[in-house]
């Protein structure tokens, strides 16, 4: 049984068809890569898997639940925790409070604040902002945000993680601390989405890719099949990688 | 044409950016490389005039740079693509570059210069009128270059253009940057893709902890060890 | 509970016993009034910051709940009915709007929510000034046995109790919650925070302590007219002093009710003809020179001291880590 | 009774002119600069007592003053930019509203009382020759001076939507209301933009009083009162709107109008406000405004 | 902080720490029980500010110069110190804000121990602050509210040396009737009453008393105060064919509607607004239509009363002007609150309320006083009239300074 699966999603808005009949799976402890050049609908599937957006057409069922129309606390109750492309982190109050406020809430609250605490300051250690976990917010740059928000979302607890292009703006250094990070978050038991630009953390992290061009999928496999895959690189890689 | 002497800047008590130092010559493509949080974006903002520093001077074309308000680094001719596609949200994909054009030297040749840029990205051609608001984030980013590239400068400055961007387009960001410098426009370019970075430039710094601390052309940085297991992964 | 907090609690419950000997010690009963009337504005000004500060709902109708609570209290008390009974009505009936508005009040977003709200309560404070045009004045044998001990004491303890919620509230799991909202609602939600209830609960117990402000008013007042507490400066008053305190925090709300009443009323002894001036002057200095409220007074005074002695940097670090509540002083903006 | 309900009509759109042109201001300096300028009622209190001193010394027909109250507001306008509203520039836009709104409430305070102490707290009105007089069509009146105090409203809001919409400084303004750091770095003088909006709104406000003069009164006490009205209109017609304030002035006043007619007098006002929790309830961003992203 | 009692050479504001520079100067005759206090406090919370200041403004000088004349005399004799002492008296601002004026009523009574208040301006102020003074026992003495419900409250320390309600009511008919021959009467009446406990009390009272005198109400309006827009009621009452206009508008609502009147083309034979024309500001602001209004304000200047002349005289020295028509009643309670301290002998406030319960005055700056069971005052009640931008006394015939300009000349003829 798939942990989830989407069923002939679509989404338009007004004109524009930015997401069009997409059906994928996920399976328990799968990492599904999620690529595709700009605009072709990523964020935008996410949004709807995460009730952000409403789908025209289709279905998402999260361990066997419909889950399109649930609003949007319930699906994260249910188990399913994203991170935003651009982030929206609550600015005025310190790192360690935002993760708390995932922690406290989520899949499984913490039972006490003083146990949320200890574990979000772990979770902070872990993606590197130990040292930040006092400061406010909106005195941290772009990449701690980002950081801030995936300690967030895994506060959570989520069975289901979403992350929107977490590695833009690293260097290729970072990103191989981000890439051992995600396998680690994998090791718990979290199954994952990745939406990534990053060839090389595609290629290492995924155990298959879902390629969507303008709405559409337009191939689905391992991803060492994927970036050979003429249409793929085509419309997205511009050459063969690996 | 652009010299960056010994400048100290902070955020309230937080000092970031010790005793930096650079030039970037008429013509040149520098990039700035560094891990995050080492204080490019900063550096950025310093010339821009967005940050004041402490102490320290900027000279650009002999101009101290400390000296002049914010907005006239524009009419100056600096352009800057700020980091994570900052747009302006509410107004179209056009009026945003219109905007672009807003020093008076540039608003004569707006018509031309958008055409430009529509050719160099058709995306936005397709998206005039939607608000910027509603882009995806590479299409964001596509448009932060252009609207900087409206306003003709004679010195741009990239802060991580290939942010969130399709491989397929990094490679056409990077290849027009070099082929704008050919032109004959000068470059300052903040970069994490960090190989393609110094594939492109002539010279580069390597900034940590707000100093720098390393600099040369790129096959020099290349061959320092530190450079190569700290960026290169 | 960490330490600061039960220092928060002792500190308030001494500072509480301390108000509390003050009918004892002075025969003033000036001064026992100027209190009962710093005492309404703490409550207004702390339950306005339930919504308005803490959960980021800038509610400009905050004066239709203290209106009908002291609606409510003081039509079924001069009624004949027990004062326990009538205050605690006053203070659900305010609850009960507040649930008939909440939900579809919070369709509307910044500006629109403000104005909509404040339209809420004008219409209640015209139809209130239209079926109730006439005085209430206690009948005089009432009068002739007022005595202020009693309002005192109800005030006091009244906002010793709307105080101490705000507190539990802010160190709770709903007050985080409610902040999250604030902050960025649709983050918070993407986390199992429902917006929804955050708000109808911070618009409730802010509705239920501005009524039981209501019901003091009512409690204290020898006459007044009963439109009188719907009049949109009610709604003023709590919000700038709210603001002048400092938002979203548990102090900053008594700190500025404290300076709004205190201030406005010893410049309107002191200076009969000039001071509103005076007072407007200050006001605006300190907005401008405390942007964050003048609870930021405190961190200002810190942070020059730790500038001041760069001699000893290790106890420069130690001050630098900020307090971990979750709501914060705002920082002052450069 | 058809007359009388046009004649009510009438008398509703013209005070819902004024109403319309009262809030432009306001309307204009949020929408720009993000100001929640609450002392708006008293810079059209100060508006008014221009004209009305100009008419009560010198004889200056108020019509002819109207420039000179806007000259008169706009210099008030440049200092209460420079010396306060300048300094919450820079704040993001929460931190703005919030500020301004502080400000504004002091520096109500201050020019309430100033007005009342020079010139004391008696009601004053600009009652001139023509006052008395009016047009009649059909039946129904149409008091001159109020035809071309709503005349002047409508070309003043029309030359201000041409001037924002069309021009490009007006974009320039609203790239600014957006973000003033991406404004600068695109070369535009933020600082000039929110001085120019502000002062506009300021000269705006002190128009719209000298029409209040001549139709209704003055009075140091006035401002509150006016201030609630055009957030109320303002809101209604949407923020960013010019022309959907100026409508939603039109509506709420022909709305009260309307109450007065069929329900009387005393719920004038409650029905007016009904009317615009209807038209949140239904389009929460308001008549004219655009919904959020 | 207060405004002491101006001695002709002082300053109006003054600390009150200062003790009063005009000090009796004779020595006591006799030893007194008690030492005699330096002063006599009674004091007011006035709305000099706010929507009600135009009001508070006028009342503050009546009082002001009353105070000064008794203290150029050497102050009130108190038989208890057998010496004269002088007046001190406390204003404050209350911004028109009755719960601010609540909290200055109590500051005067534990601060200044006042034994008596003064009363502020307005129906609604009153309204608030008269239960302070009932419950803190301190007689009180206002004017400037016509209000006659507040002394159906069974109070035992207010008096009020003003014309209330009922007889406005009737004075209204009874005057028209004296005046105006029968047959040229404007039978036909409208009123506007506005939705305030006066406008409630006055509108109804209009109602109950027309028929008797002969005349018939054909249209009844209500109205919110500060509703800009009355054409609606305009028309109405026109389309009535009604020729008098009753009402008790506040100014900016005067102002409109007469206003709105001259723009509709109805000219009521007869306007009798009370309050709004009550100062200067509405000649000013309308001009030729604000002529032919009547009011009952209570006083006017030109009444023939002893003492006016001299109060014209030192009014005029001070602000420039004749007094305006609240200053006469506001004079008045000071006089009448110094005649009932004298008349008791003592300090003692419940005595200086049996006093002034007992007050008999046979003449004051408002003629003679005496007051009802009630606290309401026994006193004239004068019409007067705008001609010409001047206000004139029209009513009673032994104060008249012209006739009732009457009927009304159509707006559009002046
Ligand atoms: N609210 C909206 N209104 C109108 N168009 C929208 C909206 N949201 C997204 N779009 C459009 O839908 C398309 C898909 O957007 P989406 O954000 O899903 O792309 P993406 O695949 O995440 O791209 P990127 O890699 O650049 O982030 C884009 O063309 C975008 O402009
Ligand atoms: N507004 C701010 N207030 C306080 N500190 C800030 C602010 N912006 C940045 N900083 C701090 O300044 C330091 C340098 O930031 P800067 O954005 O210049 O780095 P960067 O080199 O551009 O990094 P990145 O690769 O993440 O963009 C960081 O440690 C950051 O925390
Ligand atoms: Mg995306
Ligand atoms: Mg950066």
């Amino acid at each position: 049984m798939p942990l989830l699966k989407v069923e002939g999603l679509s989404k338009s808005f007004g004109g524009l068809q930015a997401v069009s009949g997409v059906s994928f799976q996920v399976a328990e402890g799968e990492i599904l890569g999620l690529i595709g050049p700009n605009g072709s609908g990523k964020t935008t599937v996410l949004n709807l898997i995460t009730g952000f957006l409403q789908p025209n057409a289709g279905a998402i069922w999260f361990c066997d639940e419909n889950v399109v129309n649930l609003p949007r606390h319930q699906i994260c109750r249910r188990g399913i925790a994203r991170t935003f492309q651009l982030t929206k982190p609550f600015l005025n109050i310190t790192a360690l409070e935002n993760v708390l406020v995932g922690r406290m809430y989520g899949r499984q609250p913490a039972p006490s604040r003083k146990a949320a605490e200890e574990e979000s300051l772990a979770l902070l250690e872990r993606v590197g902002l130990g040292d930040k976990a006092h400061s406010l917010v909106k005195d941290l740059s772009l990449m701690q945000r980002k950081k801030v928000e995936l300690a967030r979302a895994l506060a959570a607890k989520p069975k289901l993680l979403l992350l929107d292009e977490i590695m833009a703006g690293l260097n290729p250094a970072e990103v191989d601390d981000a890439m051992h990070l995600i396998r680690e978050i994998r090791s718990w038991n979290i199954t994952l989405i990745v939406v990534e630009h990053i060839v090389k953390a595609i290629l290492g992290l995924c155990d298959r890719v879902v390629v969507l061009n303008m709405g559409e999928k337009i191939a689905e496999g391992a991803p060492q099949e994927i970036v050979h895959d003429p249409h793929v690189i085509e419309v997205y890689l511009g050459k063969v990688y690996a | 044409m652009l010299n960056v002497e010994n400048i100290n800047v902070g955020y309230k008590d937080l000092q970031v950016l010790w005793g930096v130092s650079f030039q970037v010559n008429q013509g040149e493509l520098v990039a700035l490389i560094g891990p995050n949080g080492a204080g490019k974006t900063t550096t950025l903002k310093a010339i821009m005039g967005l940050r004041r520093p402490w102490s320290g001077a900027i000279y650009f074309e002999g101009c101290n740079l400390c000296k002049a308000p914010a907005h006239k680094m524009a009419e100056l001719g600096i352009a800057m693509v700020p980091e994570g596609g900052r747009v302006f949200t509410g107004l179209t994909v056009l009026e945003n570059l219109e905007l672009g054009a807003f020093p008076p030297h540039a608003r004569k040749h707006m018509a031309q210069t958008l055409e430009e840029m529509y050719q160099l990205f058709p995306r936005l051609a397709e998206r005039k009128f939607q608000r910027a608001g509603t882009l995806s984030g590479g299409e964001r980013q596509m448009l932060a270059i252009a609207r900087a590239l409206m306003s003709r400068p004679k010195l741009l400055m990239l802060d991580e253009p290939s942010f969130g961007l399709a491989p397929l387009l990094v490679d056409r960001i990077f290849a027009k940057i070099q082929e704008i410098n050919q032109a004959g426009m000068t470059i300052l370019l903040v970069e994490q893709n960090v190989r393609a970075a110094l594939e492109l430039a002539h010279r580069s710094y390597v900034i940590q902890n707000g100093r720098i601390v390393g600099t040369g052309t790129s096959e020099e940085l290349l061959s320092f060890e530190f450079v190569r297991s700290a960026y290169l992964g | 509970m960490s330490r600061r907090d039960i220092a928060f609690i002792i500190s308030t419950l001494i500072a509480a016993a301390a108000l509390a000997v003050v009918p004892t010690i002075t025969t003033k009963e000036s001064v026992i009034n100027l209190l009962v009337l710093v005492y309404i504005y703490v409550m207004m000004a702390s339950s306005w910051n339930i919504i308005g500060g803490i959960a980021g709902q800038v509610n400009l109708g905050h004066a239709a709940f203290f209106g009908l609570g002291s609606l409510v209290s003081r039509i079924l008390w001069t009624k004949g009915w027990p004062l326990s009974i009538s205050l605690i009505l006053g203070a659900l009936v305010p609850v009960a709007f507040a649930l008939l508005i909440g939900a579809p009040s919070f369709k509307l977003r910044g500006v629109y929510f403000a104005i909509g709200t404040l339209a809420m309560a004008q219409i209640l404070f015209i139809t209130t000034r239209n079926l109730f045009p006439m005085i209430s004045s206690l009948p005089t044998e009432a009068l002739s046995t007022y005595s202020l001990a009693p309002r005192y004491y109800m005030a006091l303890g009244m906002t010793l109790l709307t105080v101490l919620v705000v507190f539990w509230l802010s160190r709770s799991r709903w007050g985080l919650g409610m902040v999250a909202v604030r902050e960025e609602t649709s983050a918070a939600e993407s986390l199992g925070v429902s917006a929804l209830q955050h708000k109808l609960l911070a618009l409730c117990l802010s509705a239920l302590f501005a009524g039981l402000a209501g019901g003091v008013f009512a409690y204290y007042s020898a006459g007044y007219y009963l439109f009188f507490p719907f009049f949109p400066t009610w709604t003023f008053d709590a919000v700038m002093a709210t603001y002048i305190g400092g938002t979203g925090t548990v102090i900053g709300p008594i700190i500025g009710a404290v300076f709004y009443v205190l201030v406005k009323e010893i410049l309107a002894l002191r200076f009969v003809e000039l001071h509103p001036f005076i007072f407007g002057t200050l006001f605006i200095l300190v907005v401008l020179f405390l942007p964050g409220g003048m609870i930021q007074i405190w961190s200002r005074l810190r942070r020059l001291l730790v500038r001041k002695s760069t001699l000893a940097p290790s106890a420069a670090k130690e001050e630098q880590v900020p307090e971990t509540n979750m709501v914060h002083d705002r920082p002052a903006v450069e | 009774m058809v007359e009388t309900l046009v004649q009510n009509i009438v008398f509703g759109l013209l005070l819902g002119a004024l109403y319309g042109l009262a809030a432009v201001g306001l309307s204009l300096v949020f929408g720009v600069t993000k100001f929640l300028n609450v002392a708006h009622g008293e810079l059209l209190m100060l508006g008014g007592y221009a004209s009305f001193w100009l008419f009560n010394l010198y004889r200056v027909d108020p019509f002819l003053s109207l420039p000179l109250a806007a000259l008169a507001l706009v210099v008030v306008g440049v200092v209460l930019y420079l010396l306060l509203f300048s300094r919450t520039v820079k704040m993001d836009e929460e931190q703005k509203v919030q500020t301004t709104m502080l400000i504004g409430f002091g520096v109500s305070v201050i020019l309430q009382n100033l007005a009342q102490r020079l010139w004391t707290a008696d009601d004053r009105s600009i009652t001139t020759a023509y006052s008395r007089m009016s047009w009649t069509l059909f039946d129904i009146r149409f008091p001159i001076v109020r035809v071309v105090s709503m005349v002047v409203a409508l070309v003043l809001v029309i030359a201000l939507h041409q001037f924002l919409q069309r021009s490009y400084f007006g974009k320039a303004i609203r790239a600014t209301v957006e973000d003033w750091e991406e404004a600068t770095i695109i070369g535009i003088d933020t600082h000039r933009v929110y001085l120019v909006a502000f002062i506009i709104g300021a000269a705006l406000a002190g128009m719209a009083g000298t029409l209040v003069s001549v139709g209704y009164s003055i009075v140091p006490s006035m401002g509150l009162e006016w201030t609630l009205v055009c957030l109320v209109v303002m809101t209604l017609g949407g923020l960013g709107s010019i022309i959907g304030t100026f409508v939603g002035g039109l509506i709420l006043g022909v709305a009260q109008a309307l109450t007065a007619f069929a329900v009387g007098g005393a719920y004038r006002q409650v029905v007016g406000l009904l009317l615009f929790l209807l038209v949140l309830a239904v389009r929460p961003q308001g008549l004219f405004g655009v919904k959020e992203g | 902080p207060a405004t002491e009692a101006p001695a002709p050479t002082q300053p109006p504001t003054q600390a009150p720490t200062q003790a009063p520079t005009q000090a009796p100067t004779q020595a006591p005759t006799q030893a007194p029980a008690k030492p005699a206090p330096e002063a006599i406090e009674i004091g007011a919370s006035i709305p000099l500010t706010g929507k009600y200041g135009s009001l508070g403004v006028q009342v503050k000088a009546g009082y002001e110069l009353a105070v000064q004349t008794i203290n150029a005399a050497g102050g009130v004799y108190v038989k208890e110190f057998d010496k004269k002492i002088p007046i001190r008296l406390t204003i404050y601002d209350d911004e028109s804000d009755p719960t601010k004026a609540v909290s200055k009523l109590e500051s005067l009574n534990t601060e200044q121990k006042v034994v008596a208040y003064l009363g502020g301006a307005a129906s609604d102020m009153h309204a608030a602050t008269v239960p302070i003074a009932e419950k803190n026992k301190v007689p009180y003495c206002g004017v400037s509210f016509a209000l006659w419900k507040i002394h159906q409250q069974g109070y035992k320390y207010l008096f009020s040396p003003f014309p209330k309600s009922p007889t406005q009511a009737e004075d209204t008919f009874k005057i028209l009737n004296a005046s105006i021959p029968e047959g040229q009467r404007p039978t036909k009446v409208a009123i506007f009453q506005e939705t305030t406990d006066w406008g409630i009390e006055l509108g109804g009272l209009w109602k109950e008393n027309a028929a008797k005198y002969g005349y018939e109400i054909v249209d009844y309006e209500t109205y919110a105060p500060r509703s800009e827009n009355f054409s609606d009621m305009i028309l109405r009452a026109k389309a009535a064919g009604a020729e008098a206009l009753l009402a008790v508008p506040n100014q900016p609502d005067g102002i409109a509607m007469v206003k709105q009147m001259s723009e509709i083309g109805w000219t009521p034979k007869f306007m009798l607004l009370i309050r709004a024309p009550e100062n200067p500001a509405w000649s000013e602001a309308l001009g030729p239509l604000g002529d032919f209004v009547t009011i009952f304000p209570g006083w006017h200047y030109k009444m023939k009363w002893p003492g006016v002349e001299e109060l014209v005289k030192k009014h005029q020295e001070a602000y420039g002007r004749p007094p305006d028509v609240l200053v006469g009643p506001a004079y008045a309670c000071v006089e009448v609150v110094a005649d009932a301290i004298q008349r008791a002998g003592t300090l003692d406030r419940d005595a200086i309320r049996d006093a002034m319960a007992a007050t008999d005055l046979p003449m004051s700056m408002i003629g003679p006083i005496k007051f009802r069971e009630d606290g309401t005052g026994i006193v004239l009640n004068p019409m007067v009239q705008w001609q010409k931008g001047q206000i004139e006394v029209v009513w009673p015939p032994e104060h008249k300074s012209a006739d009732l300009a009457y009927p009304a000349t159509p707006f559009d003829q002046r």
